[in-house]
């Protein structure tokens, strides 16, 4: 059996996939990048091992995310931009316009019906925005990443944020607290002030439908429905949505054992490959 | 597998050369005037007005210059904090902050490598900020200021009061160069500066034009940098004049024997905005691995607009320096004739994409790039890209950012090759 | 006069479109014309038939979203908000705009506002730079004329000096009054509060002058007339809130912080002139002699002959203020670059400052107040 | 025997001293800052109280400062963070002329008057990642204790600097350091340096020269006390308990309110 594994080492959590030869995903890991990415390269390819996929099986490694240059299988790297993009074409082949929302930037990319990379933006210079936010904004509330997605939703009145910028949102919403207001409007909110900063981002590549939601704050309903209500049209958001830009290097890294099988396609000697820097 | 674009390397031609000496010997001239008491005078470097101090044999010096070879050298943080330290916001241009923190800390003046100039001459051509960065200069090193107001380019061409305006301010500009130096206006010296600064933007737009080659002999966006100095600062001498007839030269050469500044030429891009001087090799290297040559740059035009047929013309002298300040240099036109300028470049240069680096500092490039970038992508669907950092704060300049933006595109890029040789769907999907 | 304030407030939280529909219903026929900060002549606009409306920006009225795409975020506010209000539509009903030579980003603005509002009249001001070559006033003048035949042209109809005269009449009266009350003000600073000073020469930037002077000379005479407790604090004057507008928040902030504001430069483009500009003859040549030689000082005019550094120092002194709070907007690249020769010059003169940065989207204040409170008890309990 | 208390709510934590009418302070307390200000000041007092040994109706005055000044109802007075850090620092090194107080969410440089009072100050720009909080949420992100860093900062051989000066950014640099597999010592300390030489600049705009008194939370972390001494030419004073240096100027404040107006009552007939 041949099987390509594509890793994606995120600031916060490391994911990976290995896809059979007939592009079906075999195994999926999930753990936390910790404070080492090397080892956190390792101990991913180690699950996947673990899943039953024999080392010697697998043809093919990509690398992607902020780690990707320290994941000693990998064979290959390839942005997370463009894996989003081809993991979201897989899961949603209807898929248009990727929103990747991470903790270091924000991703509004275009795809075409192939699934290809046509445009993409991310957060600009000034980094306030991104999902970073919403981690400081529930260590204020002392809440967890998981919870305040369902309390934002039950806010009616959301508060007005200063600004989306990760310095400031303690004091902000320390401030909002002073004057008693409710944490569900306060959640609200921060989700609808990041909602709009991400939609400004989405208009600069275009809002074409379908329109899939990936990256780890996917996961938060309460961002979701933030989106949705700006943009108005139901996002594609799925629980796989965090294995995204792994699947999509895993499709690039199937490319490579395929193009090795029929030479005759010669594109892999085109994919992009960098000598280990 | 093979590894895409050949490793960075350094282009190391004459045209390097020739240029680094030439400015080195301006360089020793400047410290050699802060030690024997030569008039000089400060100057900036957009639509700039030259040739009227050489013609008084007054000794220009840039301020941006010495700001940006702080910043290549990477030295310019220091004084970036220095100036910050007496009141300067972050969000201040950085060139200002470098050049005045370099001034406050004895760079300028006797002890310093700079003189002290003995007028300050603000061509206000564009930049606002210019006005300011003067009236400081002025207050701190208390150096008399001369205003040279020119009218922003706000219609087709400059209406005849705004010429008439510029005119009468070049003629107090002559008198006070004559007052300053004693000696009197002399038209002819005037037309024989002009001569030379003609055939150094001749050979400049020579260079240019070769770019519309594949492979282009050089990089007009990185490469150009050499010929900046030239053309900007020593404009109107023989020696800025001969260098670019070699640099011509050399290009025609390359462009003869099919040689280009990269080994493989795989994408051609025009570049918007100044380079991060801090960490311009780091930069210039992340377009190199992809085999990405800039065939035209619009900072490269910031001094004068010379590729679209404008010289100095000896023969109608203060009149073609009016008319240069006035209309012939990117500062001051709107940002929205710069649309037109790139799109010109893009179609005549053949590029396949474009490239905005968005300067924080310089608010005349960057305030409305997204505009710009919408145009692009939209009205013209031209691939664009837009990146972000300094020309001179270090602080701004976040690689692990840059790359992951530069490669995405360019892999993107690569995949819609791809494509269009291989119909039959995805890459390798057999 | 409470009436006249309220009015006013109204008029505060009304973008550019809503003030137009308020005086159109007064004055059938009219149009609007927006001017951005911070001065173009005002009169010319009104002799066409035209509310002339301050373009500041849309405060915290309106969320950006369609602006954040064409300007990066080391951009002003106030650049965005008016960005946002021409892609939103919102200056529907207006015949243009007109921008002016302040900063690179107003250029800028006028460029990309134009190219997205094509059957707007879009037009961009050169303010000279140099007041003293032979040719300044000619071509200031000239600059002026460009300007009306250009809005004659696309109104279709003639603007007569005639009629630019009796603007200039108008307008005259309605800055001498509001110098009045900034004087009566620098003598007694709680006869009225610096958020009502504020609402108030807004709303003269969005009403039609001959309604908006009865206004005025009923709070005139009544700041004139009012006797008030004095209550303590450390009288300051406002630097570097010349373009974007400070939140009223903030202006509250500063008094309730324990300052006395004497004097400020918010909207100082609409009350520019030291004096009555002359009404007889040349009405354009009046309007750019009094721009050339008779108007305050500000961060974005050159006057070789007159420092800023001098105007500030002397501002305090007929306002007898004993500090100067620099207000700015955050990005504001002229008044940031200023507070350099500011600070230096009232570092020597002893003069004690504080500067703080503002957003006109700003709600929260409390890292303002922190600082304008520590500034008040630094200074008070000598 | 009377006793005042200075409540200081930072938006990190509550801290609360009590002294007693001879300046001395009896007891301290500190609790996280949450939702609820009154709460946490109660929890933050108790604690105070406790170390004091004397009941809470024992407070005869209590001076609120800090972000959350105002939030307390039971206040008698509120005094902003600066004048309160001025005239506690002062309070504990008579001769000082500068104050560095480095809190969750801010750093203040503060340069001193006679008798501890505030000449000039200057608190760090927006988007500056020069605060406490900072630092915090790079100890989470590497998986260490906060206690630990200071020490941990020392054995750094190779200290990577962070240039970026928005907290969001600086800690993508981390992150990248992290990525490039960089020690945790040497980042850690890395981030102390340029911490400092950010407090070094705003110190010298309000004229900075000599020695430095240094205040705040970030003052209990020795790597960072040791990076201030490496780029500061004076001394650097670290009181015992910097985190409660503002509650206490605010307690001594408090008394000096306290005094006079217990004086107006004894003298009324």
């Amino acid at each position: 059996m041949e099987y390509a594994v594509g890793i994606d080492v995120g600031s916060t959590q490391t994911k990976a996939v290995a896809l059979d030869t007939a592009r079906a995903i075999v195994a999926r890991v999930l753990i936390d990048s910790g404070a080492n990415v090397v080892r956190a390269g390792k101990r991913a390819m180690d699950e996947i091992q673990n899943a039953g996929i024999a080392r010697e099986d697998i043809r093919f490694v990509v690398g992607t995310g902020y780690g990707r240059y320290k994941i000693e299988a990998g064979d290959t790297q390839v942005t997370e931009i463009s894996c989003h993009a081809r993991g979201a074409h897989m899961l949603f082949p209807g898929t248009r316009t990727v929103i990747d929302m991470g903790g270091q930037d924000t991703k509004a990319i275009k795809i075409s019906a192939e699934g290809d990379v046509i445009d993409f933006c991310m957060n600009d210079k000034c980094a306030a925005g991104t999902g970073r936010f919403l981690t400081g904004a529930a260590e204020v509330l002392g809440l967890t990443l998981d919870e305040i997605g369902e309390i934002s939703l039950r806010g009616t009145k959301p508060v007005r944020l200063t600004s989306v910028c990760t310095v400031f949102v303690e004091s902000d919403i320390l401030s909002h607290l002073a004057q008693n207001k409710g944490v569900e409007d306060i959640l609200a909110g921060v989700h609808e002030a990041i909602a709009t900063r991400t939609i400004g981002l989405v208009r600069r590549v275009g809002m074409d439908p379908e329109i899939t939601f990936t990256g780890g704050v996917a996961r938060n309903i309460g961002m979701v429905r933030a989106l949705e209500a700006k943009l108005h049209v139901t996002l594609n958001a799925s629980p796989e949505a965090q294995y995204c830009g792994a699947l999509g290097a895993a499709l690039y890294a199937m490319d490579h054992v395929m193009a090795e099988k029929h030479p005759s396609a010669g594109v892999s000697a085109e994919l992009p490959v960098w000598v280990d820097e | 597998m093979t590894t895409t674009a050949a490793p960075a390397r350094d282009y190391r031609g004459r045209v390097h050369t020739l240029s680094r000496d030439i400015m080195t010997d301006w360089m020793a001239q400047l410290k050699e005037a802060t030690r024997t008491p030569t008039p000089s005078a400060y100057l900036m470097i957009s639509g700039n007005c030259v040739e009227i101090l050489r013609c008084f044999d007054i000794l220009p010096v840039f301020p941006e210059i010495n700001a940006l070879q702080l910043a290549i050298r990477k030295n310019s943080l220091p004084y970036i904090l220095k100036s910050e330290e007496i009141g300067y916001a972050s969000d201040n241009c950085a060139y200002v902050k470098a050049d005045v923190g370099f001034t406050l800390c004895g760079g300028v003046g006797e002890n310093g490598t700079i003189p002290k100039p003995s007028l300050i001459v603000c061509n206000f051509v564009g930049c606002n900020v210019y006005i300011k960065w003067f009236e400081h200069c002025a207050s701190m090193m208390n150096v008399p200021m001369v205003m040279l107001d020119i009218p922003f380019l706000r219609e087709e061409k400059p209406s005849k009061e705004d010429i008439k305006y510029v005119m009468c301010q070049l003629h107090e500009l002559i008198g006070a160069c004559e007052k300053l130096t004693g000696k009197k206006f002399d038209i002819d010296r005037l037309r024989e500066i002009l001569g030379y600064s003609a055939r150094a933007e001749r050979g400049w737009a020579r260079a240019k034009e070769l770019c519309k080659n594949r492979p282009a002999p050089f990089d007009a966006y990185f490469d150009s940098i050499n010929m900046m100095g030239p053309i900007n600062a020593l404009r109107g001498t023989k020696e800025a004049a001969e260098f670019f007839d070699a640099a011509a030269a050399d290009y025609e050469q390359m462009v003869e024997d099919g040689v280009g500044v990269l080994e493989e030429e795989r994408f051609r891009t025009v570049v918007e905005g100044p380079p991060p001087y801090p960490y311009y090799r780091n930069f210039r290297n992340l377009f190199e691995r992809w085999g990405a040559v800039a065939v035209q740059s619009t900072y490269s035009t910031v001094g004068g607009l010379w590729e679209f047929g404008f010289f100095h013309d000896p023969e109608r002298p203060l009149e073609s320096i009016a008319e240069q300040m006035l209309v012939h240099n990117l500062c001051n036109r709107s940002i929205v004739d710069r649309y037109k300028q790139i799109r010109r470049y893009i179609e005549d240069w053949n590029a396949d994409a474009l490239i905005i680096h968005s300067i924080k500092s310089c608010r005349l490039f960057s305030a409305g790039q997204g505009d710009m970038r919408e145009y692009f992508t939209r009205e013209l669907n031209v691939p664009t890209l837009m990146v972000e950092s300094d020309l001179e704060d270090p602080r701004y300049y976040a690689e692990a950012q840059m790359k992951n933006r530069i490669d995405a595109f360019f892999e993107s890029l690569q995949y819609k090759r791809l494509r269009a040789g291989n119909e039959t769907g995805k890459p390798a999907t057999v | 006069m409470q009436k006249i304030l309220q009015e006013c407030r109204e008029l505060l939280d009304l973008l550019p479109g809503g003030a137009l529909a308020r005086a159109i219903e007064k004055h059938p026929g009219i149009g609007g014309f927006a001017v951005f900060p911070i001065y173009a002549p005002v009169e010319v606009i009104h002799a066409a038939g035209l509310l002339p409306v301050g373009l500041f920006g849309a405060g915290n009225k309106i969320e950006l979203s369609f602006a954040e795409v064409r300007f990066q975020s080391f951009i002003c506010s106030i650049a965005k908000s008016t960005l946002e209000l021409f892609l939103r539509g919102e200056m529907k009903g207006f015949q243009g705009a007109v921008f002016s030579s302040i900063c690179d980003v107003a250029r800028n603005l006028s460029s990309v506002v134009k190219r997205n509002a094509p059957d707007m009249y879009i037009e961009y001001l050169h303010l000279p730079q140099n007041m003293y070559s032979a040719q300044s006033a000619p071509y200031a003048r000239a600059e002026f004329e460009r300007f009306r035949t250009n809005l004659s042209n696309h109104l279709d109809r003639p603007i007569t000096d005639e009629a630019i005269k009796r603007s200039l009449q108008l307008y005259n009266r309605v800055r001498g009054l509001i110098r009045a009350i900034y004087a009566r003000r620098k003598e007694q600073p709680s006869v009225l509060s610096a958020a009502d000073l504020n609402a108030l020469v807004y709303a003269g930037t969005r009403m039609m002058p001959e309604d908006f002077l009865p206004m005025l000379e009923t709070v005139c005479e009544q700041v004139e007339a009012a006797e008030v407790h004095e209550r303590d604090g450390v009288r300051v004057v406002i630097e570097g809130a010349f373009c974007e507008l400070p939140p009223v928040g903030l202006l509250e902030v500063i008094e309730a912080g324990g300052c006395l504001v004497q004097d400020d430069d918010t909207m100082i483009g609409w009350r520019l002139f030291a004096d009555d500009i002359s009404a007889d003859g040349d009405p354009l040549a009046a309007l750019s002699n009094a721009y050339l030689r008779d108007s305050a000082y500000t961060s974005v005019r050159h006057d070789r002959d007159r420092p800023r550094t001098e105007g500030l120092l002397q501002r305090m002194k007929e306002a007898g203020a004993e500090a100067v709070l620099f207000a700015s907007a955050k990005f504001c690249e002229p008044a940031l670059l200023d507070y350099v020769l500011f600070r230096q010059k009232l570092e020597e003169a002893g003069v004690p400052h504080l500067k703080i940065e503002f957003e006109e989207k700003m709600w929260t204040f409390e890292s303002a107040r922190t600082e304008v409170e520590t500034f008040a008890e630094s200074m008070l309990f000598e | 025997m009377a006793y005042v208390a200075g409540i200081d709510l930072g938006a990190g934590a509550t801290k609360t001293v009590i002294i007693d009418d001879e300046a001395v302070v009896r007891g301290r307390g500190m609790a996280r800052t949450r939702a609820d200000f009154e709460a946490v000041a109660g929890r933050s007092l108790d604690a105070a109280c406790e170390e004091a040994g004397i009941e809470l109706d024992e407070i005869d005055y209590v001076a609120s400062t800090g972000l959350g000044r105002y939030s307390l109802a039971s206040r008698d007075i509120q005094i902003t963070d600066l004048t309160c850090g001025a005239r506690g620092a002062h309070a504990l090194f008579p001769e000082s002329q500068f104050v560095l107080d480095m809190g969750a969410q801010c750093t203040r440089a503060i340069a001193l008057r006679d008798g501890g009072k505030v000449k000039t100050f200057r608190t760090n720009e927006k988007c500056a990642a020069g605060s406490g909080g900072f630092l915090e949420r790079i100890c989470r992100y590497l998986e260490v204790q906060l206690d630990q860093i200071g020490d941990l900062s020392l054995e750094a051989k190779n200290p990577q600097p962070i240039s970026s000066v928005c907290a969001v950014l600086a800690e993508s640099e981390i992150i990248n350091h992290v990525s490039e597999g960089k020690t945790v010592a040497d980042i850690i300390c890395g981030a102390h340096e340029s911490l400092a030489a950010r407090a070094l600049s705003q110190l010298r705009m309000v004229g900075f020269s000599g020695a430095v008194v240094f205040i705040g939370g970030v003052a209990l972390q020795q790597g960072m006390v040791v990076a201030c001494r490496n780029q500061f030419s004076g001394e650097i004073q670290v009181p015992e308990h910097p985190a409660h240096v503002v509650a206490y100027g605010a307690a001594i404040l408090g008394l000096q309110r306290f005094e006079k107006r217990a004086w107006a009552c004894i003298s009324r007939p």
